[in-house]
């Protein structure tokens, strides 16, 4: 009797280790953070990674910590004319370890930008592929970013209160990032709290 | 303490644990859809000359009697239904990993058909082909304009992208919008016109995303 | 596939109504295996009973076994399940305090709940004690804010941690529980018995 | 005391049998939920519930009752409660199937009532007490935790093991 239960447990037990050793010598496929094609087709169709100019301009503002800008055109464009705070990853160098560094962050939001916003999102869908999280990419590039926040048009007469608003918001903006001027801070001061409501309307599209 | 000494339901257990696992690879089938491409190799030949067509060339395609090619609306179903180019078939992005839909399309890709995408704005069409080339589809371009500009068929979307991406290669352009002093030049009209496209586009996409 | 929930596969709502299943098979089976016992729990300090070292042990090696398996069938995602973060002064002092309450009071919290259940007095001032526990430190938090949370690694895996894979770490483990099964077999046949 | 082999409330399961299944309920929880199961959390919330109703000012202030309230879920509005409720519910059952269903104090012979009841609320204490300095007990950190592989889950269950088999000495008398 007793024999015959010690026999079960130590099959018992040979079957469990024998479970975990299979385990060792199944085959591994590259398990990084890397995301199979169906879950980067899902992140691809979804139009939450956009965020506009004026998002990115008021926190640039604000001295936004959490936001890092990065540039994905040429060194050469790179080093012409940039964002504030911006660095330089060009897409063709984008999937390299060494820049690990300014994609991966936990706390910090990403922001990919190119002239226009086709090479952004390329670099944008390299990156989501290798796993990385918070990245997101700046619509319409600085071709908008030029025509919205630094020479913003004047709406019609008969526009709505909020065009005008970011109407106005916009041109203090221009002031700020076209260089220093005594007036700015006075223009921005009230156009910050218009500004929440801006970054709650892009919340909720996210959440959409 | 009896039932210590009983291994009976133990051994069910154990065979239920071991039956789940087996059960686990019987059904286990290898994922369709494999990267053939390292990230390093899809950044290859992005620029747009390499990877987009331009209309002219596609009313070439349209127009020819021996076709080669295959145009893929990768708008949605009723986007697609409300007006398309002619002969292009319908694939929605999200369901062009669907079994049948990909297995198309590799088809046509192994017969060196030439796939050629487009979408609702240049993001989308620029999206299915990201995907596609990543998991080995070689014969592939994509159209990228909006699906208005390309219907109409008589403005070059192509060339209008890579002017935009092209931009501020230049220092007068850049000057003329971080120095205030050079913004009555007369050139400063001219870039904002280029734009227009783009701004179509965000409205495009702002509706689609909610 | 998995997490069911946290993937949206199946509906927030449904939370609570598997947390009450899950705690039930899970009740259900700490008593059927003698966790509602003081006496038999403290068994695996003295030596004449390691029915919970048996019972924990299993289930970690079965658990973290089925997970890896789980995970390797690609019907859980290992990224999503939540991994307990390591506070490396907060887990050694929180655990020999622990420790301490385990030997006195014979029972841990889960197993408590198990006796309350079944009408085990000494597991009802048990659990009221341990809420006591929580009240003190609790109001006493401000004092204690520095242990809880000293040394924060994370939420770090132990293979992450010495750089090893998992799976040979999990082979491992399940060689070292098998040893300790056999460890206590003999031990338990050479320390007196006690009746309980 | 003498075993008897007839009486059906001395018999438990064979510890390997509730060892496995506890794994595949744990597996189960991890593939529906993707969090682990836990005991003292529920201790917890109804502690933090309890501050909360009595002086709601106090809790609000509090810098550790806060973290755990929110100005939209009640503090029992938790897994962890609601898996405790089943708990209870299935410790019942199982009680009752093998009569074990009883008011009565387990302790040794060899010592009072009033003594094992006195040590069972410092235990719970001490227990109560660690368990939030490491954020779990038994359940939530050491077996949730090593299931999943987690540092921290390993050096929790190797303080608790390590300490109580270190202080098992001083309380032997009240044991064995």
């Amino acid at each position: 009797m007793i024999m015959k239960i010690s026999r079960t447990y130590l099959i018992l037990s040979v079957l469990l280790a024998g479970l975990a050793f299979v385990l060792v010598l199944l085959p591994k496929t590259t398990r990084n953070k890397e995301i199979q094609p169906d879950k980067l087709l899902i992140e691809i169709n979804d139009p939450a990674r956009f965020v506009n100019p004026d998002f990115i301009a008021e926190r640039l503002i604000n001295e936004d910590p959490s936001l890092q800008l990065v540039d994905v055109r040429t060194k050469d464009q790179f080093s012409k004319f940039t964002l504030p705070g911006a660095v330089n990853i060009p897409l063709n160098e984008m999937s390299n370890e060494e820049w690990d560094e300014s994609l991966n962050h936990e706390d910090k939001d990403v922001i990919l930008f190119s002239n226009d916003d086709l090479y952004a999102d390329q670099a944008w869908i390299i990156s989501a592929r290798q796993g990385y999280k918070n990245i997101y990419v700046m619509k319409g590039g600085l071709n908008l970013w030029f025509k919205d926040i630094l020479s913003p048009e004047k709406p019609s007469e008969t526009a709505s209160k909020e065009e005008f608003e970011t109407y106005y918001f916009r041109k203090a903006a221009a002031q700020y990032f076209r260089g220093p001027s005594s007036i700015i801070k006075t223009d921005i001061a009230p156009s910050n709290v218009e500004l929440k409501k801006k970054e709650k309307k892009i919340s909720a599209e996210g959440g959409c | 303490m009896a039932e210590v000494y009983k291994t009976k339901r133990l051994k069910i257990a154990s065979a239920i644990f071991i039956a789940l696992i087996v059960i686990g690879f019987l059904t286990f089938h290898k994922p369709l859809y494999k990267y053939t491409l390292t990230p390093e190799q899809a950044l290859v030949g992005l620029s747009l000359p390499e990877s987009t067509i331009g209309s002219v060339e596609i009313r070439e395609i349209i127009n020819s009697e021996k076709k080669n090619a295959v145009l893929v609306d990768v708008r949605n179903v009723q986007d697609y239904a409300s007006g398309h180019i002619n002969g292009a078939i319908n694939i929605p992005l999200i369901d062009i990993l669907n079994e049948q839909n990909y297995s198309h399309l590799r088809d046509l890709d192994q017969d060196q058909v030439n796939i050629i995408i487009y979408g609702k704005d240049h993001l989308q069409a620029n999206g299915a082909f990201m995907l596609l080339k990543q998991l080995g589809f070689k014969n592939m371009k994509f159209i990228a304009s909006e699906f208005d500009i390309i219907s109409k068929m008589n403005n070059d979307g192509l060339k209008e992208l890579q002017l935009l991406e092209n931009m501020f290669m230049d220092d007068s352009i850049i000057n003329q919008f971080v120095n205030p002093t050079s913004k009555k030049d007369s050139t400063t009209e001219d870039p904002p016109e280029k734009i227009t496209p783009v701004k179509k586009a965000k409205k495009n996409s702002s509706e689609g995303g909610c | 596939m998995g997490p069911l929930i946290p993937q949206g596969i199946i509906p927030g709502q449904w939370n609570n109504v598997i947390a009450v299943l899950i705690g039930m098979a899970f009740g259900f089976i700490m008593e059927g295996s003698g966790f509602s016992s003081s006496r038999k729990i403290v068994g695996l300090f003295y030596g004449y009973d390691f029915t919970v070292l048996k019972v924990f042990f299993t289930a970690t090696v079965t658990a973290a076994i089925g997970l890896l398996y789980f995970s390797y069938l690609g019907w859980i995602d290992l990224s999503m399940v939540h991994i307990h973060p390591t506070y490396v002064t907060g887990a050694i002092v929180g655990g020999v305090v622990m420790g301490v309450g385990f030997v006195t009071g014979g029972f841990c919290p889960g197993t408590s709940f198990c006796g309350v259940a079944i009408g085990k007095i000494d597991a009802i001032i048990y659990t009221l004690g341990l809420m006591a526990g929580i009240f003190v430190f609790s109001e006493a938090f401000s004092v204690f804010e520095k242990l809880y949370d000293g040394n924060y690694l994370g939420e770090i895996t132990i293979t992450e941690f010495f750089g090893l894979s998992p799976y040979l770490f999990v082979f491992f483990f399940t060689l070292a529980a098998i040893a300790i099964f056999f460890i206590t077999s003999i031990i338990v046949k050479r320390v007196e018995e006690v009746n309980y | 005391m003498k075993t008897n082999i007839e009486d059906k409330s001395k018999i438990y399961y064979n510890p390997y049998f509730g060892g496995v299944v506890l794994g595949l309920i744990l597996l189960a929880t991890f593939y529906f939920t993707g969090r682990g199961l836990g005991a003292s959390g529920a201790a917890k919330s109804t502690v933090v519930a309890a501050v909360d109703k009595l002086a709601p000012e106090h809790a609000q202030k509090s810098a550790y009752y806060s973290k755990f309230l929110s100005d939209d879920e009640h503090p029992l509005n938790n897994w962890l409660v609601f898996e405790v409720i089943g708990m209870l519910a299935g410790a019942f059952l199982s009680g009752a199937l093998s009569g074990r269903l009883k008011f009565r104090t387990e302790h040794n012979p060899k010592i009072t009532t009033k003594r094992r009841l006195i040590f069972a609320g410092i235990g719970g204490f001490f227990f109560g007490f660690g368990s939030q300095i490491a954020r779990g007990c038994t359940s939530g950190a050491a077996l949730s935790g090593a299931a999943v592989l987690s540092l921290g889950g390993f050096i929790t269950m190797m303080a608790i093991f390590g300490s109580a088999y270190g202080f098992a000495y001083f309380f032997r008398k009240l044991w064995i």
